[in-house]
């Protein structure tokens, strides 16, 4: 049965400015989806606080909208306790580059099977447009006081450093670009990392459709590039071109794939060699009781399983 | 020599430098005499260390129960160091066995350099005072001669040189074999030395390493010969308080092992003492393989922090598993955010707290039980949540099954709380007895065939609605901190924020209907008690329990009508029972005093909170050691005579 | 046509959708008002949105004073959009002035995108019982048939096309106008349509663009004539609340003006609402010049999130510089941990939080008192801080003064509770009087000459120690969240560890023994009261305070004789003043009526766990609004008349 | 007056266990101290938690020992409210990488003029060796059930990724190359970062001395390694060099310099742009108080500061 993207949608009134570049997210993801045609009862949308947190529930998917920085530790449980369940974490670039920064190196580190697509507008929209940690120095956005006093980080270089297996770029404007991106995310086994461009019409007046107009290319059109990893000789190689190209940020922006390494085993493959059924009986599909309602271990199963803190009765003493 | 005198019970400390070894004596010891039929405590009383600072180990044993206190004068003690001699002195007395290491006889205390500054102070006041030469030799000839303490001294050096010969054990590592002699000293004051008896100990210890085995249990036995021969010893009556077999635990062993039993498949953590051990031991038994087959297994997630933790815990718990995290009260604190958010998003998770001194950082590795505030307040906003303790690992083991069902029932975060003294002491336990133990999960439901759309917060059957997992079929759900309407999504309109405020308010309220209040939510010990006879109640929670139910039978035997109400609920609180036991004992001019290991009185708080009792009665110990049975009885009787509101417990180095 | 009434106040609405313009409107109204003597409170009502979602703002304006509490029915309403009219239509009664677009005639709820589901069916039920047609045309029939609402509709459309003749404004650009349609409707209800009255207004809000400030201009005076002509309008007493000046500002504002004057000069952050206006605006003010000179400036520091902020406040404190953090609910759950480091390590810090509605994320842009208990109790271990709470914008002022001093004197963290109804309110102001405003250091050193080390938690002087910021010569200082000596190096000596815990504790009881309780702790209002007459007396806090002040004297106009008891200390709490009080009003047959923003009745469970009283009687608001003067005044009436316990108030779309 | 190590430590028993690596890194630092004669009252030590937190008592400069994670953002407070002081920020690889992460991030946006010194064991010590984010995948030190599951984060990619302008590692038994290092990231202006490998002897048993003294090899060794950034133009050429170098880690391991910035402006010069006598006046400096005790803002000054809250009464309506 063929989905298509309405099926994914909600008939919610979105609320975002007209304009807004999150229009062209919720389309591509919608899209993304139905290509795939994902499960919506298996299908979970993981989102953090912000304008772009709102997008959970323009989904007719699950969703879980979660504090502000905190959809990757929730997605990973999400993912960890039901492995059969397609995993998205979204958030700002506040939300995962500014309070949610430790989780994001720390996902790196896992390689945990869900996708991750930052909304990169440059600015904390649903606070009012302070600078996000994606704003450039010296630049002075809409409401900012005087021009931003702080550097901003680079998402695709910190992916990489950080060890996300996936790492790409991609405008919100280009729906159909995003979208191709997001099911490759998706597709891919480990953590992926979309870095999405999103103009933000209300406060960000330097990054515009304009300003990206103009400014970006695709690294896809050269056709050199290729950023898979084929051997893990290869790794440092491609994570290294990943990271020199994440620099050109100024007249000249690369959207596209920067890194993918389909080699390193994902968490979940990971947790199989302590427990070996894990992919069959993950943490949601065990029973813990029986039809009774008692605890399916016996006492004869705890005194096995934690054996090594029994201690049986000898002989008197004297 | 003769043996003196016939004991039901025994307390034994052994002390030495962290890291060598006395926690392999503490466990040899505790298997000694369990396998031989006795009840045992054990605590550990250490530095924020790993190695090198002292640390110390109380034990009771006792020959028809587990004993859950501790008690001084201490019968027997077995030193490694001059520290463990200098900081203990007074922790002996008449008849008490002390050993210590001969060869540390002209060790003076300024040369200890692992006592710290102002300890180190405060012995030498203690010692000018009493005249006391700063020595290993001046304490012990002290002891000896006007405490009565038969003071043992052995050339530990040249017990390990035998070591080389019999065993070819080459000097470096012989050091390793103080432990034995600490178990030697230990089980040689009470007239064992039976190489049979003492082989049981480390041959757990030292699982299928023989010649380990078979050198540590020489030199125990060598040493308990020795000993012996020196003293007077005691003799334990024997041991009837365990039949077949027993689980030796720790505290957080037995959460562990309760969770496993109560279905919790997931549980993240970031390591945090004393909470730590409870996840290190799951994360040992990730797969749960019997005879009869694989039983699935449990996903213990390492977190990058307690954020994380609780995070990734709730995330789990919306796809229908038993999740858990376990943490202390600085992790605890990180918490706050998403217990806020576990409550308005209705998801059902357990906080095991783990109570150690505070505040902050405090005295890490140290007992207390100051977090009460913060496991019922913790989180912005009106989050009543569900906060019970346990008093020993009895309770710990139902209570953490407990504590997932309740959480299930009412869709509400649970706190579990525990505390250090609890938590590290290890026991003999009586395998649970699970007649009674169901697993309640409420209103989850796994299919879902309704025409209409499902709606998570459903308003129509009462404020708890049906829960289905992520992944049940028709049924997408939705969870948001937000305020949100039936199916999940965002709302403002101030009626549907009205019914859900109210929706999850009920919930606690439906708790605090449903749940029964004497007996489970409050306890009023020894059971057979009669309340309008009672003299002296004192309340208290946690591992106060063990302690005050003791003294309370103490404080009867010798006259006053004492009894012990065990809070084990603070909320919902059990407010009409206590309410009505305290204006019982009130009402025929009994006291009321409150018993805690804090400064403020917290649950004193909590209970004028709840129902506008006050109590102005206090016994408080705020040092981060445990409460000690004399300590508390004295305290207890001076309450009683002299009038007196407050007293503050200090035993303990 | 006639002018009806002389009113000495009146109350406004004006509504439509964020970001078109409302702030403007309500600015320039505030504006006009203020600089022609009158008093005014604003509050924005909105949603978490940034353009399109329905946002109104309600106005009280007074002759005589700054008034702080809103009521209905509103003598004027102009709306923007057909959704203002659909959730406002209860807001009007008989006479009351309405304004809308014409041409909206004929919209239909359902074709509403932006209002959602549950309010548009909750609506639709309503209008359905009452009969009326969903539409504009059918709502402004009703209101004008069976309310007796003036009712003007006016064609925006056609006025905003004057602009391009008049003054070449592009159509595409007219919309933005539509503000000035408001203030020239609600001005015209009052019968004000002299340009230059309302020109002050938009020369304010458009300093300097003279443009628009005559087209603005223009286009208000017209409506207002229009709008004069069609109905009977009000008439306001002249203006007498303000004489030279005044300070027209927000409750953030007040306190970021606090916090300078205070001496803050390090301020941390990381946005959330509603607290981040304040950094807002102090970041737009970091250097502070003034004619006389340099006089600095602060240091406005955006984190990466709230832990940082509360971090580097803490570390920045350290140097002996007055710093503070300002957050709301979320934030705070995360500072929790850092609160109790700052009382370990006795370090002055002041949080300012801004409650707003929870739990979680809640409702963020609407107003709550519900995190009282996460105030008090958030961090870990036995923690008691100074927490105090402002009523209204002039204690705000003080009050962000006084904590900086509390924080100094006592070395502790104090917590500046506000909410925000306070925070978002926009309000005329008088000029503080800086008379007794003094800044208290304490303890605070700034030279070390003394022969011994510097200890900086020396126990020799009563429990608050010589503070010494890090760069004073000689004076090398430790910090940690461990337990330590006086130097500040860590400790886990038992004797030691109590000391410190006394010392700690002593400097909360100390606090509780030097701060006025009467008149400072909690006040008593009116002043001139006499207590034992008292038959109703309200107790609350926070912004409650404006409306239940007023809600007081009208009570006792009509012969209740109400008062209202204003807690401003939850820590230490005023314990002995507010029992005294209680039992005197209880004495004489009186009843206490908690009134509070939350569900649970925060605040009285803080009076019974710190008296021992039980409140049993509440009026209560958790829909996010704030409370309005009648329906207070009718729900005290219906505790006073019916005996019931609890009023919830629901006032407000 | 010259000053000697001994001059900057406490004379309190060190507990850490005998032949930590922490003892080298305490050594160094005193040395850098005293061949940098920083005056003690002007320097502050901020330290995290762990084995390697226990250092700041054992100093006799003003010292912090703040929460488990949280050097950066303290002593971030403290150098923006008294630039005067020289502030270090000491942590664990579990600290500053684990639970610290994002605020290890955030200062690499910002420049501040501070040294961050991590003590890289692999292991969580205090807690008593569970895995840290620097051990690398499949590895098993003593305390571990089972191999690690998590990969390692790269502290020098990951520093370079987010902007520190001086990027180092050291080895702790090297304690005079040590104090090198130290000397210039505190000689250095912004935010310095030194990644110590150090040896933990009682968790991890795979990173050892032993180990290291095989793998090791030093920067500086190689006459063509230039770690510093000359000109703007050569920054991402440096930046990707030493990314490429972060990536050795086995058999050889390079210690030394990997990258300095020195052309960035730090935050307190940034913070100069706001408010022009910052440096002179900062906030520690201040007078907030007339000598009577009073506000030093008079009414009369609030009123001008603060004119954009200010409305005059004008003639009387109607
Ligand atoms: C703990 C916490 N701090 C602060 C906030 C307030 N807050 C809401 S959204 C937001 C930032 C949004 O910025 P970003 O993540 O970039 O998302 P955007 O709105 O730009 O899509 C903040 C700081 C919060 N909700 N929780
Ligand atoms: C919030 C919080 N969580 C957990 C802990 C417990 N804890 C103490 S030290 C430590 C880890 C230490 O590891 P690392 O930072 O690498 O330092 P090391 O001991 O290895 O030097 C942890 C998790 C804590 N103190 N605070
Ligand atoms: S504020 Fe910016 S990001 Fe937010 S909805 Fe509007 S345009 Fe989009
Ligand atoms: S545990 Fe490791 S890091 Fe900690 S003191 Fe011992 S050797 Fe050093
Ligand atoms: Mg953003
Ligand atoms: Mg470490």
């Amino acid at each position: 049965m063929a989905r298509k993207p309405e099926d994914y949608r909600t008939d919610l009134w979105v609320d975002w400015c007209p304009g807004c570049g999150n229009f062209g997210i919720l389309t591509a993801i919608s899209q993304a989806f139905a290509e795939l045609s994902l499960e919506p009862e298996k299908t979970v949308v993981v989102a953090g606080i912000g304008c772009s947190g709102k997008i959970w529930q323009y989904f007719r998917v699950n969703g879980v909208h979660v504090l502000h920085g905190r959809p990757i530790p929730f997605a990973t449980g999400i993912k960890l306790a039901n492995p059969e369940l397609t995993v998205i974490a979204i958030g700002g670039d506040g939300d995962l580059l500014g309070i949610g920064a430790g989780h994001f190196v720390a996902l790196g580190r896992r390689n945990v099977d869900i996708t991750v697509i930052m909304h990169n507008n440059q600015v904390y929209g649903l606070t009012k447009g302070q600078a996000s940690p994606t704003l450039p120095y010296g630049v002075k956005t809409k409401a900012l006081p005087a021009p931003n006093i702080q550097d901003m980080v680079n998402p695709i270089a910190l992916a990489l450093a950080s060890g996300y297996t996936f790492v790409a770029r991609a405008y919100a404007m280009d729906t159909k670009g995003l979208k191709e991106v997001i099911k490759k995310a998706i597709e891919h086994k480990g953590s992926a990392f979309i870095d999405v461009l999103q103009p933000c019409v209300t406060y960000n007046d330097v990054y515009t459709v304009q300003f990206y107009r103009k400014a970006l290319y695709k690294l896809e059109d050269d056709p050199n590039w290729d950023p898979v990893v084929k051997s893990p000789e290869e790794e440092i190689e491609k994570k290294t071109q990943a990271f020199i190209k994440s620099y050109e940020w100024g007249s000249r922006i690369p959207i596209g794939i920067f890194y993918v390494n389909p080699l390193k085993p994902t968490y979940e493959e990971r947790l199989r060699e302590r427990i070996p059924t894990y992919l069959e009986k993950p943490p949601a599909k065990q029973e813990i009781a029986t039809n009774g309602g008692r605890p399916v271990l016996t006492i004869k199963d705890i005194v096995e399983v934690f054996s090594d803190r029994i201690v049986y009765r000898r002989k008197r003493i004297n | 020599m003769v043996e003196e005198s016939t004991l039901s019970e025994a307390y034994i400390m052994i002390g030495g430098p962290q890291g060598s070894g006395l926690e392999t004596s503490a466990q040899v010891l505790t298997v000694i005499f369990a396998s031989h039929g006795y009840g045992v405590i054990a605590n550990r009383e250490y530095h924020s260390n790993i190695i090198g600072r002292h640390s110390y180990v109380a034990m009771t044993v006792n020959s028809v129960k587990t004993p859950r206190y501790f008690n001084y004068p201490f019968h027997t003690a077995a030193f490694m160091d001059a520290e463990s001699v200098f900081v203990h002195y007074e922790d002996v007395g008449e008849n008490s066995i002390l050993v210590y290491d001969k060869g540390l006889d002209n060790v003076n205390i300024d040369n200890v350099v692992s006592i710290r500054s102002d300890t180190k102070e405060r012995l030498l006041r203690e010692y000018h005072a009493q005249g006391i030469d700063p020595t290993v030799r001046g304490i012990t000839n002290y002891l000896r001669s006007s405490k009565g303490v038969q003071v043992v001294g052995l050339d530990y050096k040249s017990i390990l040189s035998i070591l080389r010969e019999k065993f070819s054990v080459p000097l470096a590592l012989a050091r390793r074999y103080v432990s034995s002699i600490i178990v030697g000293a230990v089980v040689g004051s009470f007239g064992i030395a039976s190489e049979d008896v003492i082989r049981e100990g480390f041959k757990y210890r030292f699982r299928g390493r023989e010649k380990i085995v078979e050198s540590n249990t020489y030199i125990a036995s060598l040493v308990a010969k020795e000993v012996m021969s020196q003293v007077k010893t005691f003799k334990l009556q024997e041991g009837r308080a365990i039949d077949d077999f027993s689980f030796v635990v720790s505290g957080n062993d037995v959460v562990a092992i309760g969770k496993v039993v109560g279905g919790v498949r997931f549980q993240s953590y970031y390591p945090i003492t004393p909470a730590q051990d409870e996840s290190f031991y799951l994360e040992g038994h990730m797969r749960i393989t019997t005879s009869r087959g694989d039983l699935g297994g449990i996903v213990v997630f390492q977190t990058e922090d307690e954020i994380a933790a609780i995070g990734a815990a709730l995330g789990a718990a919306l796809t229908g598993t038993r999740a858990a995290t376990a943490t202390s009260g600085p992790g605890f604190d990180l918490m706050a955010e998403n217990i806020s958010w576990a409550y308005e998003a209705e998801v059902p998770v357990v906080i095991t707290l783990y109570q150690r001194g505070g505040p902050s950082t405090g005295m890490p590795t140290r007992g207390s039980q100051e977090d009460l505030f913060a496991a019922l307040f913790s989180g912005h906003g009106t989050t009543p949540r569900i906060v019970l303790a346990s008093g020993d690992h009895e309770e710990a083991f139902y209570d953490a099954i407990k504590a997932q069902n309740l959480a299930d029932k009412y869709q509400l975060p649970v706190i579990h709380l525990l505390d250090k003294f609890l938590a590290n002491a290890i026991v003999t336990l009586q395998p649970p007895d699970l007649s009674n133990v169901m697993i309640e999960r409420g209103k989850m439901i796994t299919s879902y065939n309704k025409p209409e759309p499902y709606k998570r917060f459903s308003l129509s059957d009462g404020p708890i609605s049906e829960f289905a997992p992520f992944g049940v079929k028709n049924a997408i759900s939705w969870y948001t901190g937000l305020e949100h309407n039936e199916y999940g999504l965002v709302s403002e309109d101030p009626e549907t924020r009205m019914k859900m405020v109210e929706k999850r308010i009920s919930k606690f309220f439906l708790a605090d209907k449903e749940i029964p209040e004497e007996g489970e939510r409050a306890v009023l010990l020894p059971k057979d008690i009669n309340i309008s006879d009672v003299e002296l109640l004192m309340v208290g929670w946690g591992s106060v329990k063990g302690v005050a139910v003791e003294a309370a039978k103490v404080l009867r035997e010798q006259g006053i009508k004492a009894a012990y109400l065990h809070i084990r609920y603070f909320a919902p609180f059990p407010a009409r029972y206590v309410s009505s036991l305290v204006s019982k004992v009130r009402k025929s001019g009994g006291l009321i005093v409150d018993v805690e290991h804090n400064e403020f009185g917290q649950a004193a708080h909590i209970i004028e909170m709840n129902t506008g009792i006050v109590i102005d009665k206090f016994i408080l110990k705020y040092t981060g050691r445990p409460i000690y049975l004399n300590e508390l009885v004295n305290a207890a009787k001076k309450i009683m005579k002299e009038k007196i509101d407050k007293v503050v417990l200090k035993y303990g180095a």
